[in-house]
């Protein structure tokens, strides 16, 4: 069997990436477009990951713990968002959400 | 109106005059927490929930439905719905010789079956103008406070296991027990007793009997203790009783609440001493009134009282005459065309018989007037802006039994 | 072919690593085993415990005074009807109780029962315990989401709601006790849970007396902390019966419920061990430094057999106590059965002991060693069960505002202070 | 030499392992996206982040996957879930779940892919074949080493480190005052 190689995360990472902006570009429900950028973070991480330890040192997987950081962040405050949008407009889908004042 | 009755209402106190350090002019309905709150806030609300709790509940003691609205945990507002124990005990007693509808009452408290009879066999001697003897009468209320602190300690245990202490639930049954041994001896049954017949008792006591009640006494005070012991201080059960369920002196009044309940905030109302009944007036024992009207101090009360049944119990088996156990009454009872008003304080508040009669031998109308039902009127007031656990803790300390709610 | 498998089976044994995968799986599959027997035990007892507690005798009936009533119970919930709610999600609804068990006994892989009585040893062991304990909550999430009515949801809510909140408590005091093992002279601290316990060898004290009273304190949010992570008593809000009926189980019914049950169990012993190892110094019986010397060490070895005779002692007590009828003729038998059983391990122990007096590196030592560990280990985290029942029997429940203020207000600046004062002194002392 | 007997001293990376790992994290990830129903997306979404920290732990990063456990599966999805069920989603399991120009998006997105596939096929000779062994005992110890300095010096990333505790402060009161209906 082939041993693994960086290039088979970055194919798993590049697979994750894209299923995350598929879900980004496609759906209407805004809790699922914040899961979809959760799991582009993720890829992200991945490569990052892979590649420190391509290169034997842990910058990238610092990295990916300052990313994670910033995942817990974006979780908090976009899900704030979506609680105080769904109390006064009752809707949770992302098209709907096209008035920047009402 | 009979003479008699007119009498009794100049009598009556106002029980406006109880109210410890309340202006009469303040004791006016307060409306203000009585309807339903809109939320201030321009949202709408994303989770507001209708909860049914209810009729099968464990902690709605009985097949009491509760319907609460709530946003998130707090209750907005509740709605009981009542009757899934409706037995139409007033249309029944209609039906029925007054002798023949005795057994009935027993079946509305059936916590407190003796209290129950004997506003019943009050209500009618009042009504037929004669009097119990005396003996009968120390009988009657050793009977009726041992059944006091029987329905106490069994509010105690269900109270206690609702806020979730499970202990004091089987301490406090242990003891229930012993009072309902007593019952079994004096008169066969240990629940729905039947201990009185109208004019008197049907039964002499039993052997012995003085000295059981006493040992009961010696035995239960400690226990009554221990139940303080694991409760009274414990922090957890400060701060699930503490402030909740506060129900004002002048709400209490105006909802027509009685007992621990209207005790607890700190009306010093207890028919016993406000009109005192069988021979209470001879006894000396003390009314322990609270001051906030939350939980703890009902349950504070609820603890004295069962202290101060001791007292009374303990000077009524001390003093108890000798001598007939019945008066005279009638082989055929056929009051004269009347209507009548009794209310003895049972344990849950005030218990009264109202019966009319038409001359003939069966009440032409009875109506009860259950402390449960009246007291339960006052939930909504009471949980309103609390949360779900608080309704759970106050429907356990209005101490309502469902039986007699719904009849 | 045998020389292959003798040399497989007897590839060298790291501490904590058990070698090889077909150790591993051996290991995998006894603490599956054996934290199912406990679980059922713990059902037992704590039956039996809350009916004395209670002035109840308990279960009586299935066996001599209820003993086989752990496996009446099993075979109950197997075969009831297992009942789905037509409006619940059906899949969701399936595999809720299958998270919460899978979290609950996927922590057992890090547990150090002793220097080399363990799964793994993993360089990351605390933080993958708490990672994987939390994940306990989504199963009651999920459970309670997709029963699709009211009790369960606001049970569900309850309890994430609750569980969060007590997490971030419990993680600060465990992070002052991984703190303390970094005052060595290396001057690095360790994940491992080995690594903890033996940090706390070398330090020659319990984390719990160390820096008293700092360690005392974090330790007590941790096992405050810790019941209110298992949903259990004063906080079992999320199942409160007088409350919502059942809480985030109410639709559930069978063997799906008894997975919950198995869960909540597997999980108060998982977080008993956690505190066990982190601040009871793990598998480490009591003064392993100030009695040490092969004359403490065997008296301290004779200890699991003396627990065993002593349990043996009370089941022939019982045996005796027994009413002389008839009627009880087959039970006194199944206890006497039952107290030889008893006393027979004990008696192996005792010459286990015996045996292995020596610290000579022979198979009988190294038995021997084994499991005064393992006995130690668990001894301590019997107290810890006994503390939850205790618990259970005396104090009413907590309000869910008062909960969440107890956890944020009280708990959380408590541990953060110790954790800071901890590192102030711990570079004090250096 | 025997490849089991290796096993035990051999990292235990064998390819099965990130095959597995791998498809669960990519099919989980379609079922992220695909589902109607966000509690089952959810639920994807919580395997593809277990699967991507297995995945960590073969690229010999013990403590990213714990934290990657921890934050993610733990805190953030707890918080996922929490905020499905605050928002009834019965109405929206019955709508319309893609909007109108997915048919645009799924284009774009496919480019990516095709862009990323033909980037790694024409640089895969710039990536070095064999992988450097990390030290997988001490990982925790150099990256708090790069997190908090080691050795009385600062550490290369302390700053970044204080700067992403403000951002969670932030974020915090962010979060809060978005959701209370009163302050």
């Amino acid at each position: 069997m082939v041993p693994i190689t960086t290039l088979h995360y970055l194919v798993v990472a590049a697979a994750l990436f894209v299923l995350g902006t598929i879900g980004v570009l496609t759906r209407r429900n805004v809790v699922i477009v914040l899961m979809s950028i959760e799991l582009i973070l993720n890829a992200v991480n991945l490569n990052l990951v892979a590649f420190s330890r391509m290169w034997g040192n842990l910058h990238g997987q610092v990295f990916a713990i300052f990313i994670v950081v910033d995942a817990a962040a974006e979780a908090a405050v976009g899900l704030g968002i979506l609680i105080a949008f769904f109390r006064n407009r009752e809707t949770i889908n992302v098209d709907e959400i096209d008035l920047l004042k009402w | 109106m009979s003479e008699r009755t007119k009498e009794q209402a100049n009598v009556l106190p106002d029980p406006a005059s109880y109210v410890q350090g309340t202006k009469l002019d303040k004791l006016t309905h307060s409306t203000s927490n009585l309807e339903f709150e809109t939320p201030d806030h321009p949202y709408l609300d994303s989770n507001e929930l209708i909860i049914n709790m209810g009729p099968q509940h464990p902690a709605t003691h009985g097949v009491l439905r509760v319907i609460l609205k709530l946003d998130g945990e707090k209750v907005l507002g509740t709605e009981c719905v009542i009757g899934y124990l409706h037995r139409g005990v007033e249309k029944i007693a209609e039906n029925r010789t007054y002798t023949m509808f005795n057994p009935y009452v027993d079946r509305m408290d059936y916590v407190a079956a003796v209290s129950n009879g004997l506003g019943y066999c009050q209500a009618v001697e009042k009504l037929l103008n004669i009097e119990a003897p005396p003996r009968a009468n120390y009988i009657r209320v050793i009977l009726t406070e041992l059944n006091r602190i029987a329905s106490h300690q069994l509010w105690l245990g269900t109270h206690a296991l609702d806020i979730g202490a499970m202990t004091p639930l089987f301490y406090t049954f242990r003891d229930r027990e012993e009072i309902l041994k007593i019952f079994e001896k004096y008169c066969g049954a240990r629940l729905t007793t039947h201990a009185f017949r109208i004019g008197g008792c049907q039964y002499e006591t039993y052997a012995g009997f003085e000295k059981e009640v006493k040992n009961f006494l010696t035995f239960v005070a400690p226990k009554i203790d221990e139940y303080e012991t694991l409760l009274t201080t414990n922090r957890i059960w400060l701060e699930r009783t503490k402030n909740v369920g506060v129900i004002s002196a002048a709400d209490a009044i105006a909802l027509g609440v009685t007992g621990p309940v209207l005790r607890a905030s700190g009306v010093k109302w207890d028919i016993r001493k406000a009109l005192p009944y069988a021979n209470y007036a001879d006894f000396d024992f003390e009314i322990p009134t609270g001051q906030n009207g939350d939980t703890y101090d009902r349950y504070l009360v609820r603890m004295v009282e069962m202290r101060q049944s001791l007292r009374i119990i303990e000077q009524a088996v001390n003093g108890i005459p000798e001598g007939p156990i019945m008066a005279k009454v009638p082989k055929v009872i056929k009051p004269a065309v009347g209507e009548i008003y009794h209310s003895i304080e049972a344990p849950k508040g005030e218990l009264g018989y109202f019966i009319v009669s038409d001359g003939s031998t069966q009440p032409y109308r009875l109506r009860v007037r259950p402390p449960s039902f009246v007291n339960l009127q006052a939930l909504d007031v009471m949980v309103r802006g609390m949360l779900v656990a608080d309704v759970v803790a106050v429907i356990g300390t209005l101490d309502i039994v469902l039986g007699e709610v719904d009849r | 072919m045998l020389n292959y498998i003798m040399s497989y089976l007897g590839s060298p044994l790291t501490p904590g690593q058990a070698g090889n995968q077909f150790w591993a799986l051996i290991y995998v599959l006894i603490i599956f085993a054996g934290v199912s027997v406990v679980v059922m035990a713990m059902n037992w007892l704590e039956r039996k415990a809350l009916a004395h507690f209670q002035i109840r005798l308990g279960p009586m009936r299935v066996g001599p005074h209820g003993l086989l009533q752990p496996i009446a119970d099993a075979l109950k919930l197997m075969l009831k009807e297992d009942i789905i709610p037509a409006e619940a999600d059906q899949f969701v609804f399936w595999v809720a109780p299958l998270i919460g068990l899978l979290a609950a006994f996927t922590v057992y892989t890090v547990i150090p029962f002793g220097p080399s009585q363990a799964v793994s040893d993993m360089n990351i062991g605390i933080l993958f315990m708490l990672g994987v304990s939390s994940l306990g909550v989504l199963g009651i999430v999920t459970a309670g989401w997709a029963s699709n009515s009211h009790y369960p949801l606001i049970g569900a809510l309850r309890s994430s709601a609750q569980m969060v909140s007590y997490e971030v408590a419990m993680g600060l005091a465990v992070v002052s006790a991984i703190l303390m093992t970094s005052l060595n002279t290396a001057g690095t601290g360790t994940l491992s849970m080995i690594g903890i316990v033996q940090a706390q060898q070398q330090q020659g004290v319990w984390f719990l007396f160390k820096f008293f009273p700092l360690g005392a304190i974090a330790f007590v949010i941790f096992a405050i902390a810790m019941v209110a992570e298992t949903n259990r008593a004063p906080f079992d809000l999320a199942e409160a019966e007088s409350e919502l009926t059942a809480g985030f189980h109410t639709e559930y019914s069978g063997l799906r419920w008894s997975l919950f049950m198995l869960a909540e169990y597997a999980a108060m012993l998982a977080v008993s061990a956690i505190a066990v190892t982190l601040w009871l110094g793990g598998w480490m019986r009591p003064f392993p430094n100030l009695l040490s010397g092969p004359a403490w060490e065997f008296i301290f070895s004779l200890f699991p057999g003396l627990t065993f005779a002593a349990l043996a002692g009370f089941t022939f007590l019982g045996t005796i106590r027994m009413p002389s009828h008839s009627f009880f003729k087959i039970q006194r038998i199944g206890l006497g059965v039952f107290g030889l059983l008893l006393a027979f391990i004990a008696l192996v122990l005792f010459i286990i002991a015996i045996a292995g007096r020596n610290a000579d590196g022979s198979l009988a030592a190294r038995t021997r060693e084994g499991i005064d560990y393992v006995y130690w280990f668990m001894f301590k985290v019997a107290i810890f069960m006994y503390l939850f029942i205790w618990y259970r029997a005396t104090w009413p429940r907590y309000r869910f505002d008062q909960l969440m203020r107890v956890g944020w207000k009280v708990m959380l600046p408590i541990s953060l202070g110790v954790l800071i004062l901890t590192a102030i002194v711990g570079v004090l002392v250096k | 030499m025997n490849p089991v007997l290796n096993v035990g001293a051999a990292p235990v990376a064998t390819p099965w392992f990130f095959y597995g790992l791998a498809a669960a994290a990519v099919i989980s990830g379609l079922l992220v996206i695909t589902r109607r129903n966000a509690v089952h997306s959810a639920l994807a979404l919580i395997i593809t982040l277990l699967s991507v920290a297995g995945l960590y732990l073969m690229l010999y990063a013990p403590f990213v996957a714990g934290v990657q456990i921890i934050v993610y599966a733990g805190g953030i999805m707890v918080l996922f879930l929490f905020v499905i069920m605050l928002v009834s989603i019965e109405r929206s399991v019955k709508e319309r779940q893609f909007n109108r120009i997915w048919p645009v998006g799924l284009f774009a997105s496919c480019a990516l892919l095709a862009l990323f596939l033909s980037a790694f096929s024409k640089g895969k000779a710039l990536l070095p074949e064999r992988m450097v062994q990390l030290a997988e005992g001490t990982n925790t110890e150099d990256i708090a080493g790069f997190l908090y300095g080691r050795a009385g010096r600062m550490g290369e990333y302390t700053f970044a480190f204080e700067i992403a505790s403000l951002l969670l402060l932030v974020a915090i009161l962010g979060a809060v005052i978005m959701t209370k209906k009163k302050i």
